[in-house]
């Protein structure tokens, strides 16, 4: 089999998800001998025009340029996977979406007639058609070399979308909820870091972003039981992945701060 | 006791000798099982490895009296039954099985056998026409009541006429949507059963295909007569161990890979038509 | 007729973010040269309007992936300040820690899989590992140890989840620590291999006195040890940043510039080691002088080299930290929210990264007031384009392309954050 | 049975004993804010000194008054996690050049042994090799790790507010399924009543500081436990919860239900697993288990569609697969009334009150 040409793309983002593939010391070369990094301008100044087999999408659209760019990208991919919170929800500049965003230009920018930017920043499965995502802020090791690894043999990736709670057992963590009262959204949140925040005794803030089947409405109410100020709550739903309707709709049940 | 030696987990190595392609998406392949004969009932299955991608459970679609020839049919609908389909003959697939309940082909002697099946559903069937056409003189008349979605979707079909020809089979198709090659009857299957004039006290009905087809071939049989205790059915659910030890099969008390796939109506009626258990 | 020639890098690879470059010579002297960020905007300061005091730490990671500790570091730094919280030595400690690891991850990557493939004329660090395999599993090595640390004491490599404003979440486990250790004793003969064998490069000459700037406490080399100061006479604590360094906002790029009272000026790995020279432990001193470091390094291109001083002295550090860690009996101290005002900085591998808050009575985020390094280089890595630039001129295309970028990749910049260096302007009213 | 009396400042050489041949001891300890099971070596490693204070999602440690090593009741884990691991590797395929397939067993079992088991732990020990040591079907892995275990039980004398072993008649007696049964007396002179269950219990205790004693704190310990429990599952629970199937109770406790599982990960009963199938960047097929949960909605996936789409769906499964159909296919409960997915539920559900309810029952 020819090795699959890979091309790694990035939108508005902190460059995090990417750098994650440069942070499997022990795999990088077994991973640069198996693929042919033809376009990956974090690595390598090496950068071949498309098509390319497999193109990982980091960050989200926020540009009219990057809105026509990820048409483009693709257009010149067989497989187009999106690797975390921005790329597959808006990350946490989506915040933007909630606010006029001329405004902000003003607030950050001496000369906003310098700055061209989109009212919203939107997942890349917005724009076009998604063939696998790797969830996250940032996306976890194990599950991009899962990814890579599948993609290789040809085989589905291995990428459960049950709640972080499943992991959080798995691992041996004490539930913060229980144990010291603290707000988890691990019940709602879609597994793949092997429930960290819970490991490190806080709780799950859900940068995974939605898990399957859950049940946000009980989660919520769950957390008006524990949390007094509406406000918190909603910030708590308003994360990296403020923008996934799931979390939206639960924000949008709070309000109290300056945020209504 | 070693561990090794009762390891049901462990799948053993089988290469394909044969490939079928029998419509677009479905295809035959018969494994070579000489090694490790698998002596199957009919309607029992096994879980086939595709080397990498998984395992999954799949009936068992050959001829009983020769357990070194194992043939499995095959609907390719996503991660792990892709790549089974895409095997070629030489290749080496992972069995472990048989697993569960098989069809009453020795309970239905001396009677009419009338055999229901839709799409894919005729894969676990299969066996009980070789296992009748063995002893075809022990069973009245055998009725085989098969419905697919368009003709091409039919599986089998001249191996079954042919074994209709051969052992005077009552053989009735039919399709959803017609297309110009079919100039057979066009509706849903049990339309077929109402059609058919066996006698509902002598007979054992059989039938595999979508839960809601088979809802109404049961309510058919019963509102012509056949007795709840002739009634069979096979039942499907996610199965990722086949032993009763995942949990994935339950449906109420019963592991479907044990006390199932195939059961009998009077066990199952309670609560075939409670949602989502 | 006159004589054109133009460099045009449309994607500057190997940094963090999305940059490019333009050159433009007539007639033998350069008559145009831009650094352009396009790196799309993310406006960080104005939706931390509202956040919770305690959050910008964990938001402020994400505008890098790169070096999210520091973010953290000067967030927790500045929110502290803003809340008068006081960070006992124990917490202090394993701060430095956390800090150490992200310094030896990002120099390492800096220095061998960004930096060193142009000092062989090569595209990566994975082309580079078919001629030198041994130095580029070594260095992945050295990056693994920093990493590792980052994830013991923080959760994970990027955007670690441990860290909150008043201390940790939860501190290491005695046998997290001891695995740790472990590990850094195998990797330090490695990352000394490294450092040694970028020693041996050949450097191309430039000089040019810049001011620098860095964290200065005088005793210890510095993570998040204030104050300022620089070589040209500055000495101010953090809350007096204002009063010197001033941003401005040019057309072409989505990242302000800054200016310190008026002047361009650097910081990153060859201000601190100008400035912090004496606290460094004798033995890398030596080894310094011995690889071709000896201070004052005003060649930018060297600048490798004492990332490769400051990568040893933080594994060194971290294993000291290690050895005579006394875990505090909690891992973080109370914090109350209420009004205030707060500023805090921490040296980021590529530099001084600068935090300022204003916070309502509920400890709600008014204000926030973030500078990154690369903002503060940019105006630097400019002048050593300007420095080079005549140079290239005789240079073939594709070497002069080259050599341009290195010169930008001196720098390390982290372009994902430059753009996020944002001042809030305060509407009226 | 015979009894014995142990010294507290004695109990590091039953600790010692327990470990020998490579046995590795698994007890009670602090961690994060709860007492989790976990690999300990000596008596240091014991939480002492605390309390736990419980209620339905929720358990609190608090300091004693006194140095009681046992005094505090179940958290979380249970035997299940050492004897039927949360992931194991079932087995590695590799493919060589002739295309032909091997399957090889990767599993290297540890020998273990526990101390500060409960009854409500020993019962479900029991219940699990109903499950995984059938006549037939013998599950590898929970055999390798059963076979030749040995167990240092605690005797409760004192019940958390979601225990209800009592109505369960699983406790909180310790009667049967441990080597030893420690009962902890802190009145008077501090010491251990040591109970002798079985032969290796014998063994274990041969050569140790033990004298011979006639006491009967251990049945006062239960007596006081048992005292506690006012929690009851009802009798009839088996039959009222299948008659109710189609009930709409279930869709309360649905509504207020996160589908999170953690009542079935925390269950020491509870054995449902799926397995994931990945490989190597060196080519090798992995072929993992591990615990999953009937709450999650892709447990029962067919193509294209879960069969239990509804949380309310999966909330009965549970509960009926717990009480109900778990007598016809082990002859037993699946419920020892232990309160772990009581207590250890986030949203504080309760399945004994949820039971009453949607059974009927009052
Ligand atoms: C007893 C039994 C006999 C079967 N016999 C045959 C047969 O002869 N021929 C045939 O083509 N198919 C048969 N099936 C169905 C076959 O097992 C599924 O099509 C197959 O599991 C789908 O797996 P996948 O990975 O290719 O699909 P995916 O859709 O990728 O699978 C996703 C998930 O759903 C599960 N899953 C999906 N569909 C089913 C299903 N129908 N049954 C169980 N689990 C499922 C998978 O295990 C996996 O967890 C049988 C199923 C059962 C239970
Ligand atoms: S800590 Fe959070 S993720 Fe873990 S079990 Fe509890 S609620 Fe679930
Ligand atoms: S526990 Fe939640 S917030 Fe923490 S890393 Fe995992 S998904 Fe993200
Ligand atoms: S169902 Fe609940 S009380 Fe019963 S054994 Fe399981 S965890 Fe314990």
């Amino acid at each position: 089999m020819a090795r699959p040409r890979l091309g790694v793309f990035k939108l508005a983002s902190c460059d995090g998800c990417q750098l994650t593939l440069l942070d499997c010391e022990d795999e990088l070369l077994a991973v640069a001998g198996a693929v042919d990094i033809a376009n990956f301008p974090e690595a390598s100044r090496r950068i071949e025009p498309g098509p390319y087999d497999v193109a990982l999408v980091e960050g989200s659209v926020t540009t009219p340029h990057d809105a026509e760019r990820i048409q483009q990208i693709r257009a010149e991919s067989r497989l187009l996977i999106t690797i975390g919170a921005c790329a597959t929800a808006g990350g946490i500049q989506a915040l933007r979406n909630l606010a006029d965003v001329d405004t902000y230009v003003a607030q950050v920018y001496a000369t906003p007639a310098y700055i061209s930017t989109l009212a919203t920043s939107t997942a890349i499965a917005d724009h076009v058609k998604v063939d696998f995502e790797l969830r996250g802020c940032p996306i976890d090791k194990g599950q991009l070399l899962e990814l890579l690894t599948a993609l290789l043999f040809g085989r589905q990736p291995t990428l459960p979308n049950h709640s972080v709670c499943l992991d959080c057992k798995l691992a041996g963590n004490v539930c913060v909820v229980v144990a010291h009262g603290t707000p988890c959204l691990g019940p709602v949140t879609h597994a793949g870091c092997g429930a960290l925040c819970p490991g490190y005794t806080r709780g799950c803030f859900g940068c995974y972003g939605p898990s399957r089947g859950s049940n946000p409405t009980a989660q919520s109410d769950l957390l008006a039981r524990q949390v007094p100020d509406e406000s918190t709550i909603r910030r708590l739903w308003q994360g990296f992945t403020t923008a996934d309707p799931v979390f939206a709709e639960q924000a949008s049940r709070f309000t109290g701060g300056d945020g209504e | 006791m070693t561990a090794a030696a009762l390891d049901l987990w462990r799948p053993v190595p089988m290469p394909v000798v044969s490939k079928v392609q029998e419509t677009a998406d479905t295809v035959t392949i018969e494994l070579d099982a000489r090694d490790s004969p698998v002596r199957f009932a009919p309607g029992q299955f096994t879980m086939l490895y595709a080397f990498g991608h998984g395992e999954v459970p799949i009936s068992i679609s050959g001829d009983p009296a020769h357990p070194e020839r194992l043939v499995h049919t095959i609907r390719a609908v996503g991660r792990v039954t892709n790549p089974l389909v895409a095997v070629e003959p030489g290749q080496v697939l992972g069995v472990r099985g048989p697993f569960g309940t098989g069809w009453p082909v020795h309970d239905a002697e001396d009677g009419e056998v009338v055999v229901v099946a839709g799409g894919i559903g005729l894969a676990p069937v299969r066996p009980v026409f070789h296992a009748l056409a063995a002893h075809r003189e022990r069973y009245e008349r055998v009725w085989v009541l098969v419905g697919a979605r368009t003709p091409a979707d039919l599986l089998y079909r001249e191996e079954l006429e042919r074994f209709a020809g051969a052992h005077g089979f009552d053989l009735r198709l039919t399709v959803d949507h017609a297309d110009d090659t079919w100039d057979g009857p066009v509706g849903v299957v049990t339309r077929l059963l109402e059609a058919a004039d066996f006698d509902p006290s002598r007979a054992t009905l059989m039938t595999c295909g979508p839960e809601i087809m088979m809802r109404f071939v049961v309510r058919e049989a019963l509102r012509q007569g056949v007795p709840a205790e002739k009634i069979w059915l096979s039942m499907e659910r996610n199965m990722k161990c086949a032993i009763g030890l995942c949990g994935h099969c339950q449906w109420g008390a019963d592991f479907l890979c044990r006390t199932g796939p195939v059961m009998r109506w009077d066990h199952a009626m309670h609560r075939f038509d409670v949602g989502g258990l | 007729m006159s004589d054109e020639r133009t460099i045009q890098v449309d994607y500057l690879a190997r940094v963090e973010g999305e940059g490019a470059l333009t050159l433009k010579w007539k007639d033998g002297r350069v008559s145009d040269l831009a650094l352009s960020i396009f790196e799309p905007p993310r406006f960080f300061e104005a939706f931390l309007r509202g956040r919770s005091a305690l959050e910008a730490p964990d938001i402020t990671a994400r505008i890098c992936g790169i070096c999210p500790v520091a973010y953290q570091m000067s967030a927790c730094n500045a929110i502290e300040d803003a809340l008068g919280v006081q960070i006992p030595e124990p917490l202090h400690q394993l701060r430095r820690l956390l800090y150490c690891g992200e310094w030896i991850e990002s120099h390492v990557l800096h220095m061998a899989m960004l930096h060193a493939p142009d000092f062989f004329g090569v595209p990566d660090a994975m082309t580079l590992a078919q001629t030198h395999k041994d130095e580029v599993v070594a260095a992945l090595a050295a990056k693994k140890a920093g990493n590792r640390i980052v994830a013991t004491l923080g959760g994970r490599e990027i955007h670690p989840i441990n860290v909150r404003v008043g201390g940790f979440y939860r501190l290491p486990r005695p046998e997290e620590i001891d695995t740790l250790r472990a590990e850094l004793e195998a990797a330090r003969p490695k990352l000394e291999a490294v450092v040694r064998w970028t020693g041996t490069f050949d450097f191309p000459d430039l000089e040019r006195d810049v001011p620098f700037l860095s964290l200065c406490p005088g005793d210890v080399y510095p993570f998040v040890e204030a104050p300022l100061a620089s070589t040209v006479g500055h000495r101010f604590s953090p809350q007096e940043w204002g009063q010197h360094v001033v941003e401005e906002h040019v057309e072409r790029s989505n990242a302000l510039h800054a200016r310190l009272d008026g002047e361009v000026y650097q910081v990153g790995p060859l201000a601190r080691f100008a400035l912090n020279f004496d606290a460094l432990p004798a033995g890398l001193q030596q080894l310094a002088r011995d690889i071709g470091a000896a201070p004052p390094v005003r060649n930018p291109f060297r600048s490798l080299l004492v990332r490769g001083i400051e990568a040893l002295y933080a594994m060194d550090e971290a294993l000291r930290i290690l050895d005579s860690l006394v875990l505090p009996a909690e891992p973080s101290v109370p914090v109350t929210l209420r009004a205030g005002v707060g500023h805090g900085v921490s040296e980021a591998p590529r530099g001084v990264l600068y935090h300022r808050y204003e916070l309502d009575d509920d400890g709600l985020i008014v204000d926030a007031d973030i500078v990154p390094p690369t903002a503060q280089n940019q105006l630097s890595i400019e002048a050593d384009l300007w420095a080079l630039a005549d140079g290239l001129w005789e240079m073939e295309p594709e070497a002069a392309t080259l050599r341009a970028e290195q010169a930008i990749r001196n720098y390390d910049p982290c372009i994902s954050c430059a753009t996020h260096f944002l001042t809030l302007h305060r509407e009226p009213g | 049975m015979s009894r014995y009396r142990l010294d507290p400042h004695d109990l590091d050489r039953l600790l010692e004993r327990l470990q020998e041949g490579g046995r590795v001891l698994i007890g009670p300890r602090l961690r994060d804010g709860a007492i989790v099971l976990d690999r300990i070596r000596s008596t240091a490693d014991l939480p002492r000194g605390l309390t736990t204070v419980t209620a339905p999602g929720r358990q609190h440690l608090l300091d004693r008054a006194d140095d009681a090593l046992f005094g505090y009741e179940v958290g979380p884990d249970a035997a299940k996690r050492w004897l039927h691991p949360p992931r194991v590797e079932l087995w590695r395929a590799r493919k060589d050049e002739g295309g032909e397939l091997f399957f090889e067993g990767t599993d290297e079992p540890p020998k273990y042994a526990f101390i500060g088991l409960r009854a409500c732990d020993l019962a479900a020990i029991g219940i699990q090799d109903a499950v995984f040591l059938r006549p037939g079907i013998t599950d590898p892995t929970y055999a390798a790790r059963r076979a030749d275990v040995r167990i240092v039980a605690v005797q409760c004398g004192a019940s958390a507010a979601t225990c209800f072993c009592a109505s369960m008649g699983t406790g909180p007696r310790v009667d049967r399924g441990a080597d030893l049964t420690l009962t902890e007396v802190l009145d008077g002179e501090p010491h251990f009543v040591v109970e002798v269950g079985s032969e290796e219990g014998e063994a274990l205790i041969e050569g140790l500081p033990v004298k011979p004693v006639a006491s009967t704190a251990p049945e006062e310990a239960a007596a006081r436990a048992a005292a506690h429990q006012e929690r009851q599952m009802p009798g009839d629970v088996r039959a009222s919860l299948l008659n109710a199937l189609e009930s709409p109770a279930w869709d309360d406790v649905a509504a207020r239900c996160l589908a999170c599982g953690n009542c079935t990960l925390v269950c020491p009963t509870c054995f449902c697993t799926t397995v994931e199938d990945t490989t190597t960047l060196a080519g090798d097929a992995v072929h993992a288990r591990r615990w999953d949960t009937c709450f999650d909605q892709g447990f029962t996936d067919l193509h294209g569609h879960a069969v239990r789409e509804g949380v309310a769906q999966r909330y009965r499964q549970w509960l009926t697969h717990k009480l109900s159909t778990w007598h016809d296919q082990f002859d037993t409960s699946g419920c020892v009334g232990c309160g772990r997915c009581i207590t250890w539920c986030p949203a504080g559900i309760d399945l004994v009150e949820e039971a009453r309810r949607i059974g009927g029952s009052g």
